[in-house]
């Protein structure tokens, strides 16, 4: 979103955010002394717990991962000047085209194929499909927005329920073998994400037990791509241009809504890969409600990474820390839920997000009285 | 695993749905009064954490770790692979694995007994079902409530309804409560909950209306005194209980399913409903209760052939 | 005198006996040393200014010499950081809008201040309600307005929805706002810039009338033919600051001018003869309609030959934007052709397609469309070449290759600071220009179409982007150029179009006499074309 | 359709749609100001916790809902401040007080009930039922008009609170001179400015309004319609009055429409389980995802078209 251009960067990109988190700490400080609990010791749970063993560093990646995906999928639809707040339904029926490819393709293929070749490539067809598909749920939004001019905020709202809805038919009563208790796909054997335990035993090591799979470089093979792409493409240079001033843009002959609907189907796509992260990884299955929010929180590490890959990557492992420190927190102490975590990311997402000016005037007299 | 000691994790709805995941609280807190050892334990806030959980509390080193509700079985599956010496031990699903003991019910015998007490105190003829999620295990519940009723009087009609089709169907009252009205306007007069949390929302409904409710899992005939006609209590906290004090020495692998003969489901009786139930509905029970146990009556069981015999 | 009127408790009557009195001689209103900064602009330096009851008096000056703020400082929207503000002789604090309207000051702004999905009735009404519900304001309202009506040919429905009306009648109902809300004081800011000729002519009808009935008017306007028509005094504003005041009957336009624009105002470019080629660009029974569809450009044929500048005056408004659209590809015609270099530009040739052709086009809107504000130097400097091979293969964009090319540019052009990687916005307006002209002259284009191509610019980069612009055309290079200033047509272009109401008047040598290109530009004359 | 479940339908459909009411006409107040509120969710379940906690506390609804209206205008000033006086993005500023009402009330209704973010079950005395006025009994029996006064008439105090909101809100709007003003300042606040009327303050004013309206609906959700909070409540009916709102195109009357429209559905939803039409099963999801699907098609203008106030979603500056 507009950030000012007008303090040094370092403060904008650095100072800023960490101002802003350090006050959402300290309110969310507030509300463990109000429930009665330390305040002190919950902090130190809340990162001790996560920072200072191996599995819960791979647990922080493990969450970071997504949150990669979703606070990519924002800030490539801010920088086309677009708020998407669409990427929880995006990630959700990504679903769709991650699991579908595995539960079909994966058992003609590995029937033909060595395993060592038939997973690798459904698991690629798997990759495609869950960006396609959840691209194409940014599509839709994107295509009201460039040729209908129905607001994509508003769109992406509606399609996030649509989202639910279509997804709790079609796991129900499509992808539900029938007499099963749990709503949820059959296991998706023929395409699977080990986790890095699985990994480590193949090599004799004993590694921590983890969701963490190697998708985590591919989120940060997607944070890249989209550095490059933005800053290092034609088709970045004009998503950029649309977003800082369609005016401009018409007038040097790039299309609006061609570059909106491209950039929601990128948008759309980052989020899916969440799908493909999360069904064929950790739970191996297409089940309800996998994305956990993680389109949500997406707002808020786009927010605090400031549109950047760069600190989009940081942030989300900033969200990975809190989302693992939070889990380690209601293990610990027992009047603390896990929401607590979705306090502080609201916070954040307030203070870096609608008050972000608010320090701007005392950080502007400050650092134009040093200059 | 160090002796952590036991852990559980308890399912959406939480531990304090009055109901399923209540009851299993209540048994692991008996545990920690009776023994003083603490356990570990974590409610689930969405279908996707459940692994994470599971996996949690194996690593920290806790055994055995209870799981609470079918829906963890998968999750229970996979952590229990990967921790072959940690005991586990989930509730109404079956886990095929040497290091897990699964706990199940026969729901649809304790159904049955309470489906013959709601067609005795039915005036209309007319009698409600409402589900929580629409799974096999929950029609269980339904087919041998309808079982139960049509046993009675074969003529008498149940209304059946699914709060829906997601986690959150189990924590959901107010759609529950409407549910039950609209099966009120069909004629019920008695409604039956197997809803979880959602449950205390059709209890609402019928305590307002005057009419009566039996509830599920827990004894809830207190949440409504003289509305609540009985509840078909699963004795979830005795298996719990049993299992915890059991611990790692005496933990058995393997499926034990619990009905009324091994007490595991049964119809609760206490103060808050005994004016409710007559001498007569009362005898009735108990015969078809001892005839259940001594295998004269069988009750058909909906997930051994996803059918129900009756409607 | 002031006080005496205190003192008589200001009634109406002797209030306007008073100003009529005393008309030319105690000001209505006095502005003392008033000081207006917006950020780094400074917006308003020190500025006094004293207006007579029962006058109208004129302010003039450039874009963005402090007009508008001085009013809206007087009409209570802005503070004053500084200063003070005298009615009728008297120090009064006004801080808001509230305060002004109370102190019987009225303000017609230049963009309206008007609910558009409102009734006449209900924007006239609004802050003057009188009461928590609004049925009695409305009747109310209702009656004055066909007193106003009758009294100064203000004319308007008062059911009709705002939004639907057009501008002339818009403004009518900005001023009816402000008499029932009973100005005594009427500011008007650039209230002819929207205004048709005839509309213009019946406003100032009004205004005379106003001013006789005793109101006092402030007349904000670019268009020196207006002060001359109907203010009584003038004062020239420039950079923030007044400059210089005259009484109307004794100055002429040249002195104005050198006033507004601190110097002698008619430039004179060294050129040649052109010595014109072929046509490059043909246009043909041009028309583009707007969304009321009401033809904006409206059947206009002309053509541009290489080598030879040909330029198109006329009162900004009457179609020149649109019609730079349509030829630019940025807007597609409703009818009629545009051929250029032999090929009709169709429906399907975007701007980046006819650039590629080589058409370039130095925009109007300098700030809105010419660069991005938030990119770099360099970034800006690409717009439009964005996909030219040179910057990079495929869809990759090669940084250095950026950046290189706009040093060079602005090496070339001389622009200041040469820093490619500064912000865009961190420009001053002039170099802004600079990179703009650089970039689209650099693209080598074989017509170059410029819009406004010094508005807001220094004397000193004027004249560099007028040689420029006299150099290519040398080169063989076909120009069409846009400007309201029309000693800039007339210096730089080797024929003159003029367009008013979307049509073309005539074509004139650049050697015809100001007064018939005046005339043209205000649509009189279309027969001797 | 069976026939007979028609008038419980209705009365189901009036109950649905009374929270939607409320929050539509919370949201309609805020968005005419020109201030965008997809915050009306979140507003709407910290009501909800609000009134319960305070009514089991203080046993009485009224308190609860006194607490409720008090809290939500704490965080419409919140939401204010950062789109008003902050000028910040006001979609970000209501999506930070979603995610905030959906963690606070768990995490406080956790620690203080222990009992997984529900509040303690409220007895009669403590909750809104519906509204007993004399020969209420006698009339709901009567053949005929019995069932019809029941679909209207056996519905809690705040139900009639919510259907005599939307006339009160037409007129407001139409006829008075804050509404008058409020409509200004969404379309075109720099008029508003001129006029001398304060932007900021009518905006405000606004806020506080929708509010106290969400205050309302969230009591409406936790003591009335059920006797306790549980978490995520409001399941939705914030965002889907927003809809309603959109459908509606910012009207009042329109609103009460698309929320008993709504409220419809969502009943239909409920008692049709395994509803058939033309021999082919309708999924409930068909239902939960209607308004939604309806309300975009609108929006696209396929049918109809729906205009936001002009100056909705931007913040007034008078720097440019
Ligand atoms: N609200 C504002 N915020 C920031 N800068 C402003 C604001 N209003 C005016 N300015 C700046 O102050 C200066 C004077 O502007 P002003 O509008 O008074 O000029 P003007 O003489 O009325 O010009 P024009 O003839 O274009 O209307 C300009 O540089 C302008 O950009
Ligand atoms: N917003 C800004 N931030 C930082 N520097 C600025 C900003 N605006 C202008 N400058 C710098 O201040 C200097 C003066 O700018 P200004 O616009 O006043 O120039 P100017 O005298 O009007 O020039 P020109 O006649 O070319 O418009 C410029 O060199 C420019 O780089
Ligand atoms: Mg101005
Ligand atoms: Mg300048």
């Amino acid at each position: 979103m507009s950030t000012r251009s007008d303090l040094p960067a370092w403060v904008d990109i650095g100072l800023i955010p960490a101002l802003n988190l350090v006050i959402a700490f300290i309110m969310a400080g507030l509300v463990v002394l109000i429930i009665g609990e330390n305040p002190i010791k919950a902090l130190a749970i809340l990162l001790g717990e996560p920072l200072f063993s191996l599995q819960g560093w791979c647990n922080i990646l493990y969450y970071a991962t997504n949150f990669i995906f979703t606070g990519l999928c924002v800030s490539v639809a801010f920088h086309a000047g677009l708020f998407n707040i669409g990427g929880e339904g995006q990630a959700y029926v990504a679903g769709l085209g991650a699991a579908t490819p595995g539960l079909i393709l994966g058992g003609a293929l590995a029937s033909i194929l060595p395993n060592a070749l038939s997973q690798p490539i459904t698991l690629l067809i798997c990759l495609i499909g869950s960006f396609i598909v959840g691209g194409l749920w940014g599509l839709f939004p994107g295509y009201l927005q460039a040729k209908r001019g129905s607001h994509i905020v508003i769109t992406t709202i509606m399609l996030n329920f649509i989202a639910a809805s279509l997804m709790q038919y079609m796991i129900n009563r499509v992808y539900r073998p029938t007499g099963n208790q749990a709503v949820e796909s059959r296991a998706i054997n023929d395409a699977y994400i080990w986790n890095l335990r699985e990994i480590g035993n193949l090599f004799g090591a004993k590694l921590p037990s983890t969701p963490l799979t190697p998708v985590i470089f591919i989120a940060l093979l997607a944070a890249f791509a989209v550095w490059y792409l933005l800053w290092r493409t034609k088709l970045g240079y004009e998503i950029r241009t649309v977003g800082a001033n369609q005016e401009a843009a018409i007038y040097a002959g790039i299309s609006p809504p061609r570059i909106i609907m491209i950039t929601m189907m990128i948008s759309g796509g980052v989020a899916g890969l969440l799908a493909f992260h999360e069904v064929l990884g950790p739970q191996h299955k297409l089940l309800l409600e996998y994305v956990q929010g993680a389109g949500f929180v997406g707002i808020a590490v786009a927010l605090m990474g400031r549109s950047h890959p760069v600190g989009i990557v940081l942030a989300a492992l900033l969200f990975g820390l809190l989302s693992e420190g939070g889990t380690q927190l209601s293990f610990e102490i027992q009047s603390i839920s896990k929401d607590l975590v979705v306090v502080i990311q609201g916070l954040v997402v307030l203070f870096m997000g609608a008050l972000e000016q608010a320090f701007h005037p005392l950080l502007q007299k400050f650092f134009r009285q040093e200059s | 695993a160090d002796g952590k000691g036991p852990a559980i994790v308890f399912d959406i709805g939480g531990k304090f749905d009055k109901s399923f995941n209540e009851s299993m609280f209540n048994g692991a807190e008996k545990f920690k009064k009776e023994s003083g050892t603490d356990y570990g334990q974590f409610e689930i806030a969405n279908e996707a954490q459940r692994e994470q959980a599971i996996r949690n509390f194996a690593d920290k080193g806790y055994s055995p770790i209870i799981a609470a509700g079918f829906a963890q079985a998968d999750a229970v599956t996979k952590v229990a692979k990967d921790f072959p010496g940690t005991k586990f031990a989930i509730v109404d699903a079956v886990v095929d694995l040497p290091n897990v003991e699964s706990i199940v019910f026969k729901e649809q015998e304790g159904s049955y007994l309470v489906g013959m007490m709601a067609a005795k105190a039915s005036k209309t003829g007319t009698v409600g079902f409402v589900g929580g999620m629409d799974i096999p295990l929950i029609r269980r519940f339904g087919c041998g409530y309808v079982q139960g009723v049509k046993a009675v009087n074969k003529d008498d009609k149940v209304s059946q309804n699914m709060v829906g089709d997601t986690g959150a169907a189990w924590n959901d009252p107010v759609k529950a409560g409407e549910i039950t009205k609209g099966q009120m306007a069909k004629g019920a007069d008695v409604v039956y909950a197997a809803a979880g949390g959602s449950g205390l929302g059709v209890l609402q409904a019928m305590a307002d209306a005057k009419k009566l409710s039996i509830g599920v899992d827990a004894n809830q005939n207190y949440v409504h005194p003289g509305s609540v006609l009985t509840s078909m209590v699963k004795h979830v906290d005795v298996a719990v209980y049993n299992t915890m004090k059991a611990g790692d020495a005496g933990f058995q692998p393997g499926v034990h399913a619990l009905g009324l003969k091994e007490g595991g489901v049964d119809y609760a009786m206490d103060d808050n409903n005994k004016a409710l139930v007559s001498d007569d509905m009362k005898k009735a029970v108990e015969t078809a209760k001892a005839d259940i146990i001594s295998g004269k009556t069988e009750v058909h069981d909906y997930m051994a052939d996803s059918k129900c015999p009756v409607e | 005198m002031a006080r005496v009127a205190g003192i008589f408790g200001g009634g109406v009557f002797i209030l306007s006996h008073l100003t009529a009195l005393n008309r030319g001689m105690t000001p209505a209103i006095e502005l003392i040393n008033i000081d207006k900064r917006f950020g780094a602009v400074h917006a308003n330096n020190n500025v006094s200014i004293a207006i007579a009851a029962g006058t109208i008096h004129g302010i003039i000056g450039e874009n963005g010499a402090g007009k508008s703020t001085l009013m809206s400082i007087l009409f209570g929207f802005y503070q004053a950081d500084k200063g003070e503000c005298r009615l009728r002789g008297k120090p009064e604090k006004i801080k808001s809008s509230t305060d002004a309207i109370a102190l019987g000051i009225g303000m017609v702004h230049q963009h309206f201040m008007l609910v558009e999905p409102f009734t006449v009735l209900e924007n006239i009404i609004l802050g003057a309600e009188g009461g928590a519900l609004i049925g009695p304001a409305l009747d109310k309202a209702r009656a004055a307005l066909k007193h106003l009506a009758d009294e100064y040919e203000l004319d308007v429905d008062p059911d009709a929805i705002v939004g639907e009306l057009p501008v002339g009648l818009q403004q009518r109902v900005e001023i009816l706002k402000a008499l029932y809300k009973g100005a005594e004081v009427l500011i008007l800011d650039e209230p002819t810039g929207v205004l048709t000729p005839a509309e213009a002519d019946h406003l100032f009808r009004i205004l005379k009338q106003l001013r006789d009935q005793g109101k006092t008017i402030i007349l904000i306007t670019h268009k020196l033919r207006e002060i001359m028509a109907i203010t009584d005094r003038v004062s020239v504003m420039r950079r923030g600051e007044v400059v210089a005041e005259f009484d109307t009957s004794k100055t002429n336009v040249g002195e104005l001018a050198e006033a507004m624009v601190g110097r002698r105002v008619l430039l004179r470019v060294e050129k040649t003869r052109a010595k014109p080629g072929n046509v490059v660009l043909d246009v043909r029974h041009l028309t583009w309609r707007d969304k009321k569809n009401i033809a904006r450009v409206d059947d206009v044929s002309f053509n541009v030959r290489k080598g030879e500048i040909v330029g198109i005056a006329g009162v900004s408004g009457n179609g020149q934007s649109e019609l730079l659209d349509v030829i630019t590809g940025i807007a597609k015609a409703s009818s009629g052709e545009v051929i250029f270099k032999d090929q009709p530009v169709g429906i399907k040739d975007s701007p980046a397609e006819l650039r590629k052709r080589g058409l370039a086009h130095v925009p109007e809107d300098r700030h809105h469309r010419g660069l991005i504000s938030t990119f770099t130097a360099a970034e800006s400097a690409i717009l439009g070449y964005q996909s030219n091979p040179a910057l990079g293969k495929g869809f990759r964009l090669n940084r250095d290759a950026v950046v290189a090319q706009s040093l060079k540019q602005m090496q070339e052009f001389d622009v200041r600071p040469a820093d490619p990687h500064l912000k865009s916005a961190k420009f001053s307006g002039g170099n802004q220009q600079k990179i703009i002209l650089a970039r689209e002259i650099g693209s080598n284009p074989d017509l170059l179409i410029v819009g406004q191509p010094t508005r807001g610019v220094d004397i000193g980069a004027i004249e560099f982007i007028h040689r420029r612009l006299i150099e290519l055309r040398d080169q063989g290079k076909a120009i069409l150029l846009v400007s309201v200033e029309l000693d800039e047509i007339r210096s730089l272009s080797d024929r003159i179009l003029v367009m008013f109401a979307g049509r073309v008047m005539g074509e004139r040598p650049p050697s015809a006499d100001e007064r018939e290109l005046g005339l043209l530009m205000a649509g009189v004359g279309k027969e001797a074309a | 359709m069976e026939f007979a479940l028609l008038p419980e339908i209705l009365s189901s459909t009036v109950r649905m749609s009374v929270p939607l009411i409320l929050a539509c006409i919370a949201g309609l107040w805020s968005e005419r100001s020109g201030v965008v509120d997809i915050g009306l969710e979140g507003k709407m379940l910290v009501g909800a916790f609000s009134a319960a906690a305070a009514a089991s506390y203080f046993h009485s609804p009224w308190i609860g809902l006194l607490l409720a209206i008090l809290v939500c205008i704490m965080f419409s000033l919140v939401h204010g401040y950062a789109s008003i006086t902050q000028r910040g993005n006001q979609v970000v500023s209501g999506v930070a007080i979603n995610m905030l009402a959906a963690g606070l009330t768990v995490v406080i209704g956790n620690s203080w009930y222990k009992q997984g973010g529900r509040t303690p079950q409220l007895d009669d005395a403590s909750r809104f039922l519906p509204i007993n006025f004399p020969g209420r009994d006698a009339l709901f029996e009567m053949d005929g008009v019995g069932p019809i006064a029941k679909i209207f008439l056996d519905h809690s105090v705040l139900a009639f609170i919510a259907f005599a909101l939307v006339p009160l809100s037409a007129w407001a709007l139409a006829k008075t001179r804050f509404g008058l003003r409020l409509r200004a300042v969404g379309e075109n606040p720099q008029a508003v400015d001129t006029a001398g009327i304060s932007v900021a303050r009518l905006r405000y004013q606004a806020v506080i309004i929708a509010g106290v309206l969400c205050g309302i609906a969230g009591a409406y959700l936790s003591t009335a319609l059920q006797t306790s909070f549980v978490r995520d409540m409001s399941a939705g009916r914030g965002f889907l009055a927003l809809t309603a709102l959109i459908f509606a195109n910012w009207r009042a009357w329109p609103a009460l429409g698309a929320c008993l429209l709504f409220g419809f559905l969502q009943a239909v939803a409920n008692f049709m389980q395994g509803f058939h039409l033309f021999g082919v099963e309708i999924p409930v999801q068909v239902f939960n995802a209607l308004p939604y699907i309806m309300t975009i098609v609108l929006l696209a203008g396929f049918i109809g078209k729906s205009v936001p106030p002009k100056a909705s979603g931007t913040p007034y500056s008078k720097d440019r």
